[in-house]
């Protein structure tokens, strides 16, 4: 009887091997903990105010709006397949597309939580819906991720609905079945609203006037960034996707995804990266030589300041972008696992440090004449509750992996069957 | 008929005494928290000291008040509040910071350029009893949200209402002075409608050695500086505006 | 019926989507948000009638007219009084929160002995025991008010000392008495007239005097209205006031006493002055080697002082080289310099002089914190707050900012008589005295404070000189009563006397004087004497690195 | 835009901007509401018990989706793609006849030639009246022994193929029976009875769509077979003992002999669980 009270045998899916709960378990506790304490401490930023923070009046954005716009570039492997998968009808990156969904919904999720945390007064959240400034890249922002979570969660349901358990009760099933045929619309819906929040996300920046550094030029009412966001986000996507599988394979030592399809990830990435970096890099200098110089703002200052020297640039256009673009294409780099992945991870790496760069160099730099170059460290409680998501994705993405058919091949369109 | 207040501050009056940020914290109900630092204070007036960087005989410094320019045109942290807790008052001029309708976002302080937005970090707390020493004029912000001036509109709210009380359309001039112009020891800042030509102010701010901060950005700030010395002056522009060879190294404070 | 795992479900799920349809989950949403606008625990200002009261800051001896915002009896703003002839609408940056000062965490409220609570019996007991004993000296930071006669006159019937502390713009007047015989406390400076002012050391920008009076003259003066005021700064560091100096002379720390002997001996030599004064024994070289200023420097400097007379140089402390320069000047009794008011004065004995043995000493609450004399008696010191560490046997509860009747007497430095009556506007905690009413609960025979203001209105308008200026100017021969004069006064207007005449000081100088003592640099809030600052100026303080903050408990 | 907010005026950006979302978010709520109203409309027009068994099926393993044919030997590989209902098969008359070559070897299990066999272990034996009689096969009955309770179907309760005919418990396993053919519940019996349920089909009994989608002949020998297979795979884990003698033959009650196997697994294979 002991065995029955813990053993979860019954909630794994039929024919799949997984480890023992205890395992299991044992891989969970860690990221428990970090889970609990990135609660802690988002408790007390919540009960006792952003002070827990070390965050400030010039520093007034950290590391937590990192965290946002770093994991919501990466998370944008969901919509991007989905897009592929629904739209385009590229039916081979299917074995991909529920992990797609998973990791977009973890994302997601933990970039509306910080939000949550990020935010002075999060009971007032709701009222940019009530009174909305439709001039402000973060109404978008808001307007669209919350839409898009909703959506994430529409289409997180069909794979939870097909865990196990839940597939017993006949109008779950169904209703699972019907939904699944929708999905496609999810699908269009989420591209829709994807497109425009990552872009508005690097709008958010681009818009600001009064910080030459971030400020760009573009067009109608996007700012450049705002093009170069989506770019950098659907490039970075699979990459993302792809270093998630290959660590799941890596982890449970089996092999879910062919390596062709890794390839065709790693291809779709390298195109989208070079165009990315090919845009950054004509941007790049449009702003050095006309948008920067005509606000007053000579270029070499932004890069005077240690340790935001002229090596960040060549490293987010170069070693993060061109590089990892050329491995990912190139035939025969392409064609060994090792240099796959490291690309990939180049990729993901340089979207970071490009979300970094904006955040908090932006931040950094001077704008008046008698402004200093400013530092900040972010304080346990920020680091913890950024820990703490990063945690709560292992968790779910876990969780999902042991209990729901993530990888399972059967939900081919051959064998899905149609209710009418 | 709308205004366009504004302020021109002669920096060569400015002698740096902080009666200024007093006044103005002490107007506004600023909680005198002392957990706060430099970079996590409340200071919509804050002064602060300038030097052309030298050493020795040759060493100059000047003091500088910095608060919200009430920027006119394409006004930063308007255009970027998700749900309208900043509004310019196209009656005034004056850029209105809603505090009841601020979520805390701070994305407004990340687009000043002038850095005069400041987060309430702290629940605003006083010294028992010290409560009754509260302008009654002027709510208390909570924790969360972002403040700054707002050209003490409360004084402007009841120079209008004693212009009412007396039937009177136009509030007399004389009624409205904000907390720092009335403070400042030398009368280093003129206040006035920088869209009336013979404002004082207006006349000031027209004047050759009238400078504002930043101007090349385009924000159309409504507050000026003036200063007959050039190294001042230099100010306005960012530090690269001119190259690394002037030197304008200047501390902080 | 019997319930199935599927019928829970689908209730939830309806219920769920049902609960969207009813207000409940929109209204909790709006209730949250208001109640956000209102947290219980943010303190609401006090809402009442708003009156506005014209009265003087009582907080040092420089006696500023200030503007009372007043609210359901309650002060809550403070700005210049404008009318003040002398402080001229302006403040002290910690003026603007003295307001709030009553509420300070360390504002005293019970009698202590020794870190142990007492009671005013007790103290009283233990002061009369005393004073039957033996002599009790008396320390007050804040002469000629009408308290400082109730202490002076307690100690007079018992032959006790009465001591002042005098602040350093009054110190530095010294030298002149000893020349002259006139009081420091009746001498001020003609700046009004002056055309160039060399300060050595002196903060004139920085908290000298009544904030408004040199400032407000100095930014008239540099916006051009009036002939331009020369103002030179010699000192150490570029300090504030030499920041906005027309010339800053930087000379090694210290050496002020140096450069004016230079100077003096430049004038004197080069025949630069006509009055004639002691030649200094210092050379110009040595003058030059000390100060690390050049001699062509230093010629230039005496030079440029005659070229725009009239002139006078400040000293910052007491330093009889300075006052010497002035003798050697001309203006020591000479328009634009240094002048005797019109009234007379008594000269006071500074508590710096060595304090004789005695039983007891009392402090004034108006006696800077720091002030600290080696001494075997029983102390008994009055305060409003507490400063921290404090050696007195006896901490006495005083009143605090606008919490008890007190006149306003000319501030030091001042050139012109003025007289003005703070009333107490504040209602004070049950518990505080003041170190008046203290002595005349043990002597009764005292005359209070009140009836002494009462007397010194009457003089004033039996004199029939001076204005009274309030909202109007009103000359004092033109007032039909005692009563209206009094009103006046009490209602914020200030009596200003007749402008005094320059030849009321004559100074004997036959040798060039040895240099005393060097001026101690003091923290810029020395003029402060309450021992706490407005909690929002240390807060600003501390938020701005506009200054270092003073080094002071709770500052 | 909305009550309650002072000053607030519209623009051409409000206009666009909120047409936008109010159109995300309405198609959103409508592929919700959507799908839900299609299940609903399922469970109305009952469709909802094929939907599920066809989900289930799409559920199984490969190894256990084979077609009747493979079994019999008829044809060497072929996968249902029909969720093994022969009677929409359009290849089912091409393939059945077909000679059969199923390995014929004792599996130590009684059955009978004059049964139809579901595959969810359930047969169905022609009546003389018409009516069908439907008890479970030998291979269940082995393995669940006397189950702990049984939910019957009241009599008239109309039944689908692949609708759950029955509910049993065994050692805290719920396991629920599939229909083997459509009609009305006219008998109840149970596992003392030897039969389960008496039905009169929803067609005539002679109409060959009755019987056709149930295996009969070198078919039932050759799906046991598998059937047999499995079981001994997924019986055999090194925590058990020998669950099955070398000759494969099964030993009665075995849920109450093996309680440490994965109950759960076997039974829903067995079943053909959701």
């Amino acid at each position: 009887m002991a065995s029955a009270v813990f053993s979860d045998s019954r909630w794994i899916a039929r024919g799949e091997e997984r480890t023992s709960l205890s395992r299991f378990l044992f891989w969970l506790a860690p990221w428990a903990i970090v889970l609990v304490v990135g609660i802690y401490a988002a408790g007390l930023c919540l009960y006792y105010g952003l002070n827990q923070t070390n965050m400030d009046n010039r520093f007034a954005f950290g590391l937590w709006i990192f965290l946002d716009l770093g994991i919501i570039a990466l998370g944008a492997g969901a919509f991007f397949t989905g897009f592929l998968v629904y739209i385009l009808k590229r039916s081979e990156l299917r074995p991909i597309l529920n992990t797609a969904v998973v990791v977009g919904f973890i994302c997601y999720s933990g970039a509306v939580a910080i939000l949550m945390i990020d935010v002075g007064q999060p009971l007032r959240a709701w009222f940019t819906f009530w009174h909305p400034n439709t001039h402000s890249m973060l109404t978008e922002v808001t307007f669209c991720i919350s839409c898009y979570l909703l959506v994430l969660c529409l289409e997180y349901v069909p794979i939870l609905l097909r865990s196990r358990q839940l597939r017993k009760l006949p109008s779950l099933l169904v209703f699972e079945h019907q939904l699944h045929k929708l999905v496609p619309v999810l699908a269009g819906v989420g591209t829709l609203l994807s497109f425009f929040h990552q872009g508005s996300l690097g709008g958010l920046y681009g818009v600001l006037r009064g910080r030459p550094f971030a400020f760009r030029t573009g067009f109608f009412i996007w700012p450049s960034t705002f093009f170069l966001f989506i770019l950098s986000a659907i490039a970075s996507g699979p990459s993302f996707l792809m270093l998630v599988a290959a660590t799941v394979e890596k982890v449970t030592g089996r092999r879910f995804v062919p390596q062709e399809l890794f390839r065709r990830l790693g291809f779709i990435s390298g195109v989208l990266l070079a165009l990315y970096v090919a845009g950054k890099s004509i941007d790049t200098l449009i702003w050095l030589n006309f948008t920067s110089p005509s606000e007053g703002f000579a270029p070499w200052q932004y890069y005077s300041h240690k340790p935001f020297g002229t090596p960040i640039l060549f490293a987010e256009i170069v070693l993060f972008g061109l590089l990892p673009a050329f491995l990912l294409t190139y035939r025969r780099s392409a064609a060994r696992r090792g240099w796959l992945l490291s690309a990939a991870a180049l990729a993901c790496a340089g979207v970071l440090l490009n979300r970094f760069v904006l955040t908090v160099q932006t931040l950094a730099v001077p704008t008046l004449a008698f402004d200093e170059f400013l530092q900040y460290t972010p304080s346990w409680q920020e680091v913890a509750s950024f820990a703490g998501v990063i945690a709560y994705g292992v968790i779910v993405y876990s969780l999902s992996y042991r209990y729901l058919p993530l990888f399972a091949p059967s939900r081919g369109e051959n064998t899905h069957v149609s209710g009418d | 008929m709308s205004a366009r207040y504004g302020m021109v501050i002669d920096l060569d009056r400015c002698t740096g005494c902080g009666s200024c940020m007093m006044a103005c914290a002490a107007e506004n109900n600023v909680p005198p928290l002392q957990q706060a630092t430099v970079r996590t204070g409340l200071t919509p007036m804050l002064v602060r000291k300038v030097s052309n960087g030298l050493e020795g005989a040759a060493r100059r410094e000047a003091f500088i008040p910095i608060m919200c320019m009430h920027c006119e045109h394409d006004t930063p942290c308007v255009k970027v509040c998700p749900q309208q807790a900043v509004e310019v008052d196209k009656a005034t001029g004056i850029v209105m910071q809603m505090p009841q309708r601020c979520l805390g976002c701070r994305y407004c302080m990340t687009a000043c350029p002038y850095h005069a937005r400041y987060f309430n970090w702290w629940d605003p707390s006083w010294p028992a009893g010290m409560e009754k020493s509260l302008n009654p004029g002027v709510a208390v912000r909570m924790r969360g949200v972002v403040e700054k001036c707002n050209l003490c509109h409360a004084r402007l709210h009841e120079a209008k209402e004693k212009a009412a009380a007396t039937g009177k359309r136009e509030i007399d001039p004389a009624d409205y002075v904000p907390a720092c112009v009335e403070a400042c020891p030398t009368g280093a800042i003129r206040f006035g409608n920088l869209a009336d030509r013979n404002d004082p102010a207006s006349q000031d701010a027209r004047s050759p050695e009238a400078f504002r901060l930043l101007a090349r950005i385009g924000t159309e700030p409504k507050v000026y500086y003036k200063s007959k010395e050039a190294w001042v002056r230099a100010l306005a522009e960012s530090k690269s505006g001119h190259g690394p060879e002037t030197g304008s190294e200047v501390q902080h404070g | 019926m019997k319930v199935t795992r599927r019928d829970l479900l689908v209730w939830s799920a309806g219920a769920a989507a049902g609960l969207v349809v009813t207000p409940v989950p929109w209204k909790l949403l709006d209730d949250s948000s208001i109640w956000s606008q209102n947290w219980p625990w943010i303190p609401q200002p006090t809402r009442g009638p708003v009156e506005v009261k014209q009265s003087a800051c009582t907080l040092c001896p420089n006696g500023c007219g200030m503007r009372l915002k007043m609210a359901a009896g309650w002060p809550v703003g403070v700005a210049g009084g404008s009318s003040h002839p002398i402080s001229r609408g302006a403040l002290c940056p910690l003026g603007f929160g003295a307001h709030q000062l009553n509420w300070h965490p360390e504002r005293l409220r019970t009698v202590r002995r020794r870190a142990t609570t007492s009671s005013w019996s007790e103290a009283k007991a233990a002061f009369a025991k005393a004073c039957s004993e033996g002599p009790v000296v008396i320390i007050d930071g804040y002469p000629g008010r009408a308290a400082s006669s109730v202490l002076e006159s307690f100690n007079q019937k018992r032959n006790g000392s009465y001591r002042v502390v005098l602040g350093r713009e009054t110190r530095a007047l010294a030298p002149y008495e000893a020349w002259s015989g006139v009081p420091a406390s009746a001498l001020g400076y003609d700046l009004e007239n002056a055309q160039t002012i060399v300060s050595f050391g002196a903060p004139l920008l920085d908290g000298w005097g009544p904030p408004g009076r040199f400032t407000r003259l100095w930014a008239e003066r540099v916006a051009g209205a009036g002939p331009q005021l020369r103002l030179i700064q010699a000192d150490g560091s570029l300090s504030r006031t030499a920041t906005r100096a027309w010339r800053w002379v930087p000379v090694q720390a210290g050496c002020e006493t140096a450069l004016a002997a230079g100077v003096a001996r430049v004038l004197l030599e080069e025949r630069l002055v006509l009055a004639r004064g002691p030649m200094p024994p210092l050379t110009l070289v040595d003058a030059a080697s000390q100060t690390g200023l050049t001699t062509d420097a230093i010629r230039d400097l005496a030079r440029t002082i005659v070229a725009h007379p009239p002139a006078v140089a400040i000293a910052n402390d007491d330093n009889p080289a300075i006052a010497a320069l002035n003798v050697v000047l001309g203006a020591a009794g000479a328009s634009g310099g240094i002048v005797r008011r019109s009234k007379p004065a008594t000269s006071y004995v500074g508590a710096d002089a060595a304090i004789p043995s005695a039983r007891a000493v009392l402090i004034d609450s108006s006696v800077p914190w720091d002030f600290a004399r080696q001494t075997d008696a029983e102390v008994f010191r009055f305060a409003a707050w507490d400063g921290g560490s404090s050696k007195a046997d006896w901490l006495l509860p005083a009143p605090g900012f606008l919490e008890e009747l007190t006149d306003v007497p000319t501030a030091p430095t001042s050139a012109i008589e003025t007289y003005a009556v703070a009333p107490s506007l504040v209602k004070a905690p049950a518990e505080v005295q003041s170190a008046a009413q203290f002595l005349s609960s043990i002597d009764p025979t005292l005359t209070t404070a009140e009836k002494i203001i009462h007397a010194r209105c009457e003089d004033l308008f039996r004199g029939r000189i001076g204005t009274l200026i309030g909202r109007d100017r009103t000359s004092v021969a033109k007032l039909d009563s005692v009563q209206k004069f009094e009103e006046q006064l009490w209602k914020g207007a200030v009596w200003v006397g007749e402008r005094s005449r320059p030849d009321g000081l004559r100074c004997e100088l036959q040798v060039w004087p040895t240099a005393a003592t060097s001026a101690r640099p003091e923290s810029w809030s020395a003029t402060w004497p309450a021992p706490v600052l407005p909690p929002l100026a240390s807060k600003l303080y501390k938020e701005s690195s506009l200054r270092e903050p003073p080094e002071r408990r709770n500052a | 835009m909305f009550p309650g907010i002072d000053g607030f005026h519209w623009t051409i950006g409000h206009v666009v901007f909120l047409s936008l979302f109010f159109a995300v978010v309405a198609t959103i709520f409508a592929t919700v509401v959507s799908a839900a109203w299609r299940t609903a409309r399922d469970f109305r027009t009952n469709q909802a018990v094929e939907l599920c068994w066809k989900s289930s099926f799409a559920e199984l393993p490969e190894s256990d989706r084979r077609c009747r044919h493979e079994l019999a030997g008829r044809v060497i590989s072929r996968t249902c793609d029909n969720a093994f209902d022969c009677r929409r098969c359009s290849k089912y008359s091409q393939f059945a006849v077909l000679p059969a070559r199923a390995p014929v070897h004792s599996l130590g299990l009684n059955y009978s030639g004059d049964r139809f066999y579901h595959r969810g272990h359930t047969w169905v034996k022609p009546a003389e009246d018409g009516t069908f009689t439907v008890g479970l096969d030998e291979l269940a009955d082995r393995l669940v022994g006397n189950p702990d309770s049984i939910e019957m179907p009241e009599v008239g309760t109309e039944l689908e193929v692949n609708q759950t005919a029955w509910c049993m418990k065994k050692n805290g396993n719920e396991i629920q029976v599939r229909a083997p053919i459509d009609g009305a519940v006219i008998g109840v019996g149970g596992s003392k009875q030897g039969w389960y349920l008496k039905i009169r089909p929803r067609l005539s009994s002679s109409d060959p769509l009755t019987l056709r989608h149930l295996l009969r002949g070198p078919e039932v020998q050759g799906w046991l077979t598998r059937e047999m297979e499995r079981l001994q795979l997924q019986l055999r884990s090194p925590n058990t003992p020998p669950a099955l003698a070398d000759g494969g033959v099964l030993m009665p009650g075995l849920m109450d002999a093996l309680p440490e196997a994965d109950w759960d697994t076997v039974l829903a294979d067995t079943f053909l669980g959701a």
